[in-house]
């Protein structure tokens, strides 16, 4: 029951949040998007598949590029194809990749991914008449559905038609994800964390379980990251920095690692945190790194595990 | 606590109060008050490779800022700073959306990598937000990618550095070298400068060999290595575009190598980390690129003078030339207020009105007279020169201190780069 | 008597020691197999090599005739040989239902399925309740196994491979950790839900000489990862030799 | 002559990089948890060395007590190594991916600290290029004080390797790194090993920064950075082996000079081909163990 009062509650307040919320809050609802639909991604994979990626900032880069050049190297502009092109390009490396990293867990897997990750970094400042080299690649506004709206401003483009548009993609995914989690697949990825061992005698390829999530979980990520950009109108080498995908992470652990929402409530958690910190300190990183300390001892279980302990559920 | 941080506190404050006013939806602008402060958002960096940068940046902010509200403000208003920091692309655009949306600045200053404000530029043109970045804009690299902004106003272009040291070599180093090297990060900065000054070298029919190219990674500590391939190479001209802290460890690296006897060395950035360029590692004679501003300039304008007497006094540490750009950036936001509200009789300018007066306007900076074009691209005066060790720093400071007005080192509007380098007739 | 389970010449070493040395025999539909033999005999290495988790260094594995050597475990386990582990695993965080669900759906081939929750899988779910039934453990459906008993956790943990619908299982010492006084009752509970679903027969690591005289249908003596007994109980525990030849020296131990 | 200098070059970087990694090693050797702290370690005693020199020359100290200063510096600055430990003893019984991550919160904390009281400019030391002066044969030509770095590389590395091979300590050690359940039963106070294990880590991690600084500047991005150059000589040395270290830094090092002296395009791409080749033929790295 818990559960369809925070959905609940939760899609309500997201709604009208364009008309009660000042405008710059409602631009950052756009970028709890695009860090809420990367972030279910690495859920599945870590907090589901119990693998912790440190490069998957990389994925979100292949995301925020692909529309980034679609967009202004190859004058196509339909958000669609972009969204699908963003999708497939960080599929197919996914696809490489995984098949690398699916054998590894733990730390190795951590360390593998972060080595990955650092070598799409420079290769974004190595070949930058791609890319755009340090200065990155700036992202035009895409149409919608072959809508162009160019004739309301980029921030009413954003708090407007973006707006909605992002909040159906993230419904859309969100149910998505949640089928997933509960579907065979779902429970096989998670025995697969529990016991590898026992899951591969109960008849589950478990490296292909934790294939297939890793794949699912770039495109994802992709998708998020091409959400960021158009937000930010610009794509550059710090989004593939492994710091970032260090702070993907805390973000998740933020929020609750394994948890439906998590990654929800720790974009949203987040995103008012860092404004706040921002504007009252500039130590906020020591303050970001506090918190993730405390919140890794404390509650293991995020924000949301706070919440449900806080409305009686279960310890 | 400096002043910006109380600033900035209480702004948030107010802020705070600000956004449960819109959320309220209720309460219209008021007019603006003749005594209500005119808020200036200064975006500068914190952290990391600009961190030194932005710091400089915002001491001037901070002083031109009391020193305007000590003559009376701007049209009579006090000058208030909000201070947020340049990050990334992503969180510096939050910045600066907050800083319009929420704190109602009537003007925004900073930004120092072109990361950050190419990117930034569409948007803040698109929220009509009048800004001036203190650096990182014009072209990126060579070709325009601002065209024809209406509110946004860009920095002195990039490659001046590169070009003043090209027309410095070319003047007084033509016939002594033969073997160039070239040491620099791999970004396109890097590669269009060095493309540059091997175009120059052929204009001025300087016959030089290229014996080395060496693209470090931005983070890279240890130059030992560079400094011995480049030893095995034997260049005698060695011209460097590091410009963070690698600069000075090369510098550390090739002096103990010995390769600073062979070679002498043109650091285009030099401005960057002039007061890491300790003199047991930066031997006399190497040419040292200031950019905007060279502290220790002989006949200082007495702008200059107060403020770099007030800066090393209260930082004990030299004055980077972001100073200057912070500095012309907020006397030519003054300069194109107090124009327009001339032109208006005494009533306050809008956004446009203050944007059209700000082209064109000509005000006094540190290096000297500078003025923003027409088509918003900023022109101020660039210092250059061959260093020497008989003063009383810890640092090297010009022998003999050359300027050029930026025009000179800048290509017109609208020009194609390359072609202009061919066209063009240098002071030489 | 149709023949299930062959092992062929086995032989798997880890460097110079030898865990197992050219081990052969068959296994044939309703045969119960205890394996014996002192410590480091080469039990559970054979289990392992068995069940697919070691490549031996020669011989080969014939399950239903066909030679499943090469085949991982999940694929052996999905042909029908499945197997338990000698320290009871299960899933902490998942429902007894939930950890039994995961053989039936790889069994038919629906672990990759991602769009339909495992709930809705009619079939998968009356197959669940038939298995759990078996065990007597329906009142735990949907228990979580951390907050199972030992013994609950052993018989889950059992549970949890037959909804492969094995043909054959090998179980690594079902009862080590049960009290004595409850082995006997797991025991019978083990193979009247292993007769119930269909297992035509079972080859068990034991140590408990009782159970073994009890339950098994042949005994078979390891030592040194060699065969040196292969008998039914009766004869095996009626020879002193056989029994000195396995376990050494057996001070004054008369068995009947 | 100039392939003397290339080579020296590559000694001396394959020596620094021994000191980035030999903390991170002998931690996850031991432990298990990969220290992202490292890196910040690293800076920070890069930062305090710096300091303390400057504190002690300014007190009338002759420059030449360069090398035992900075060594002191690095040793007391290297005591954060409990306070990290002692968060990071919360988060031990947990999954190893939250002890990572208790790491990656330091490196947060750590960098805002480090700026806090260094400030943001780059800090050199500036007026002591050669305090030990310069030697060479015509061309070939070094700083002794960078010789004097590589020394005392390899000194720490002998003196690693005799401490875990030689000492009743090691054994301890090297005992529990095996099997923790089993030392505690033979009565070893395991939670101390592993509080000494890591606090020797951050000292390692501390001295290398600190000797190294007169050769380098210490700078706000420097934990970040050499996170990524210890991971690529841990990847190819085989993540918890010192012999590991030792190698990978060498192959690094080597390759940087090489690559720079013949084809300098590459040179930043080079190290992280590298990496994947060797884990393409050796997955757990040259000297790493198969995890089980």
């Amino acid at each position: 029951m818990k559960n369809i009062l925070l959905i609940g509650l939760f899609v309500a307040t997201v709604l009208c949040s364009p008309f009660v919320v000042s405008p710059y809050y409602a631009t950052l609802v756009i970028t709890m998007f695009g860090y809420s639909i990367a972030l279910m991604g690495l859920n599945l994979l870590f907090g589901y598949g119990g693998l912790l990626s440190l490069g998957h900032a990389m994925f979100m880069a292949i995301g925020a590029y692909t529309v980034g050049v679609l967009g202004s190297k190859m004058g196509i502009n339909s958000f669609e194809v972009h969204l699908l092109a963003a999708a497939s390009v960080s599929g197919l490396i996914a696809a490489v990749l995984g098949a690398l990293c699916a054998r590894y867990t733990t730390i190795y897997f951590s360390m593998l991914t972060l080595a990955f990750g650092m070598i799409f970094h420079s290769f974004l400042f190595k070949f930058y008449n791609l890319t755009g080299g340090e200065t990155g690649i700036s992202v035009a506004r895409p149409s919608l559905f072959g809508h162009a709206f160019s004739e309301i401003s980029k921030t009413r483009f954003l708090t407007g038609p973006f707006y909605w548009y992002s909040l159906v993609l993230f419904l859309v995914l969100f149910a998505l994800m949640a089928l997933i989690v509960k579907s065979p697949f779902g429970q096989a990825l998670r025995a697969a964390r529990d016991n590898p061992q026992k899951t591969e005698f109960l008849g589950v390829p478990v490296l292909r379980v934790r294939y297939v999530a890793f794949v699912v979980s770039a495109v994802y990520c992709a998708i998020g990251g091409a959400i960021l950009a158009v937000s930010i109108g610009a794509a550059d080498p710090e989004l593939a920095f492994w710091t970032q995908s260090g702070n993907i992470v805390f973000i998740l652990v933020l929020g609750g690692l394994g948890q439906l929402f998590g990654p929800l409530v720790g974009s949203a958690t987040f995103a008012l945190l860092q404004d706040f910190l921002m504007a009252n300190t500039q130590y906020w990183r020591f303050a970001f790194g506090a918190l993730l300390a405390i919140i890794i001892v404390v509650a293991p279980r995020g924000v949301v595990g706070l919440l449900a302990r806080g409305f009686g559920g279960r310890r | 606590m400096t002043i910006a941080k109380k600033i900035a506190r209480r702004d948030v404050l107010k802020g705070m109060g600000g956004t449960i006013a819109t959320m309220a939806g209720a309460v219209a602008m008021p007019a603006i008050a003749q005594n209500a402060p005119v808020k200036i958002g200064i975006l500068a960096s914190r952290a990391g490779t600009a961190a030194y940068i932005g710091e400089n940046g915002l001491r001037a902010a901070e002083w031109t800022a009391s020193r305007i509200n000590a003559t009376g403000g701007i049209g009579g208003r006090k000058v208030e700073l909000v201070v947020e920091e340049e990050t990334n692309a992503r969180e510096t655009l939050e910045r600066a959306r907050r800083l319009v949306l929420q704190e109602k600045v009537d003007c925004i200053q900073g930004v120092y990598s072109t990361g950050v404000s190419l990117p930034m530029a569409p948007t803040l043109e698109d929220m009509q937000a009048l800004t001036i970045f203190w650096d990182g804009t014009t072209q990126d690299g060579v070709k325009e990618t601002m065209p024809s902004p209406r509110y946004v106003f860009k920095s002195t272009d990039n490659e001046c550095e590169a070009v003043m040291a090209s027309l410095l070599v070319a003047k007084h180093l033509k016939g002594k070298f033969k073997r160039i090297a070239a040491v620099s990060p791999d970004y396109t900065y890097g590669r269009n400068v060095w493309t540059a000054f091997k175009a120059l070298n052929k204009k001025f029919g300087i016959e030089a060999e290229v014996v080395a190219e060496q693209w470090s990674s931005f983070t890279q500590l240890d130059f030992t290595s560079n400094v011995a391939a480049l030893k095995a190479a034997k260049p005698d001209l060695i011209f460097c575009v590091l410009g963070n802290a690698d600069l000075p460890i090369f510098m550390r690296a090739a002096t103990s190598a010995g390769l600073t006897d062979t070679a002498r060395f043109v650091l285009v950035q030099a401005g960057h980390q002039h007061g890491q360029l300790k003199k047991p590692f930066t031997p006399e004679g190497t040419l040292l690129c200031y950019n905007t501003m060279y502290f220790a300039r002989p006949d200082p304008s007495t702008i200059q003078k107060e403020f770099v007497e007030y800066y090393m006094d209260r930082f004990k540490d030299y004055p980077h030339w972001e100073c200057e750009r912070a500095y012309f950036s907020m006397m030519t936001y003054k300069a194109g207020v107090e124009k327009a509200l001339a032109a208006k009789g005494g009533r306050w300018p809008g956004t446009d009105e203050v944007a059209s007066s700000m082209e064109g306007i000509e005000i006094e900076s540190f290096g000297g007279p500078a003025r923003m074009r027409k088509d918003h691209v900023a022109e101020e005066v660039f210092y250059g020169g061959f260093a020497s060790h008989d003063n009383s720093y810890d640092v090297c400071t010009l022998a003999n201190s050359y300027s050029f007005e930026a025009s000179v080192l800048q290509k017109p509007s609208g020009a194609d780069f390359w072609k202009w380098l061919e066209t063009a007739n240098f002071p030489v | 008597m149709e023949m299930l389970l062959r092992a062929r010449d086995l032989t798997k070493r880890y460097g110079t020691f030898v865990a197992l040395n050219n081990v052969s025999f068959d296994v044939t539909k309703g045969e119960v197999v205890a394996v014996v033999g002192p410590n480091g005999a080469g039990k559970t290495t054979l289990v392992n090599t068995l069940a697919g988790l070691h490549v031996p260094d020669a011989g080969d594995v014939l399950f239903e005739g066909r030679s499943v050597v090469t085949l991982p475990p999940a694929a052996r386990a999905r042909r029908g040989l499945a197997r338990s582990f000698q320290l009871v695993s299960v899933y902490p965080s998942f429902t007894v239902s939930e950890m039994v669900a995961v053989g039936a759906f790889s069994r038919r081939g629906r672990t990759f399925n991602m769009l339909r929750p495992a709930s809705w899988f009619e079939p998968e779910r009356s197959e669940i309740a038939s298995v759990v039934e078996a065990f007597g453990l329906s009142h735990r459906l949907d228990t979580l196994c951390s907050a199972l008993s030992q013994g609950e956790k052993k018989l889950a943990d059992i549970a949890s491979a037959m909804t492969l619908r094995p043909r054959l299982i090998l179980l690594d010492e079902p009862t080590s950790g049960i009290a004595s006084s409850d082995k006997h009752r797991i025991m019978e509970r083990l193979l009247a839900a292993t007769e119930s679903l269909g297992v035509e027969s079972l080859v068990l690591v034991e140590h408990d000489m009782e159970l073994i005289a009890r339950y098994a249908t042949r005994v078979i003596g390891l030592r040194a990862g060699e065969i040196v007994a292969d008998l039914p109980p009766s004869q095996f525990f009626g020879d002193p030799d056989v029994i000195e030849s396995i376990v050494g020296k057996v001070p004054g131990h008369a068995h009947g | 002559m100039a392939f003397a200098n290339v080579l020296f070059a590559a000694i001396f970087s394959a020596a620094v990089l021994f000191l980035v990694t030999a903390g991170l090693q002998l931690v996850f050797g031991v432990q298990r948890i990969v220290n992202l702290t490292a890196g910040s370690v690293y800076a920070l005693g890069a930062y305090f060395g710096a300091s303390a020199f400057d504190w002690v020359v300014v007190r009338g100290g002759s420059p030449l007590l360069l090398l035992p200063v900075l060594a002191i510096a690095g040793l007391l600055a290297g005591q954060i190594g409990f306070v990290i430990e002692r968060v990071l003893r919360l988060v031990y019984e947990r999954d190893e991916a939250f002890q990572l991550l208790m790491t990656f919160a330091f490196v947060l904390m750590l960098q805002d600290f480090l700026r806090a009281i260094w400030g943001a400019q780059p800090r050199i030391m500036g007026d002591l290029p050669d305090v030990y002066g310069a030697l060479g044969i015509g061309e070939f030509r070094f700083p002794v004080y960078n010789a004097v770095v590589i020394l005392c590389s390899l000194s720490i590395g002998l003196l690693l390797w005799w401490f875990v091979e030689g000492t009743r300590l090691g054994h301890i050690v090297r005992a529990t790194a095996e099997n923790k359940a089993m030392s505690e039963a033979m009565g070893v106070d395991t939670k101390k090993v592993t509080t000494l294990i890591f606090v020797l880590g951050s000292v390692l991690g501390t001295v290398g920064g600190a000797l190294v600084i007169p050769t380098t500047a210490a700078s706000l991005e420097m934990p970040s950075a050499l996170i990524v150059e210890a991971f690529a000589v841990v990847v190819i040395g085989g993540l918890g082996s010192m012999r590991g270290a030792l190698f990978g830094a060498v192959i690094v090092g080597g390759m940087r000079a090489i690559a720079l002296s013949y084809f300098p395009e590459m040179e930043i791409m080079a190290i992280y081909l590298v990496v994947v080749a060797v884990l393409f033929a050796r997955p757990y790295g040259l000297f790493g163990k198969a995890v089980s």
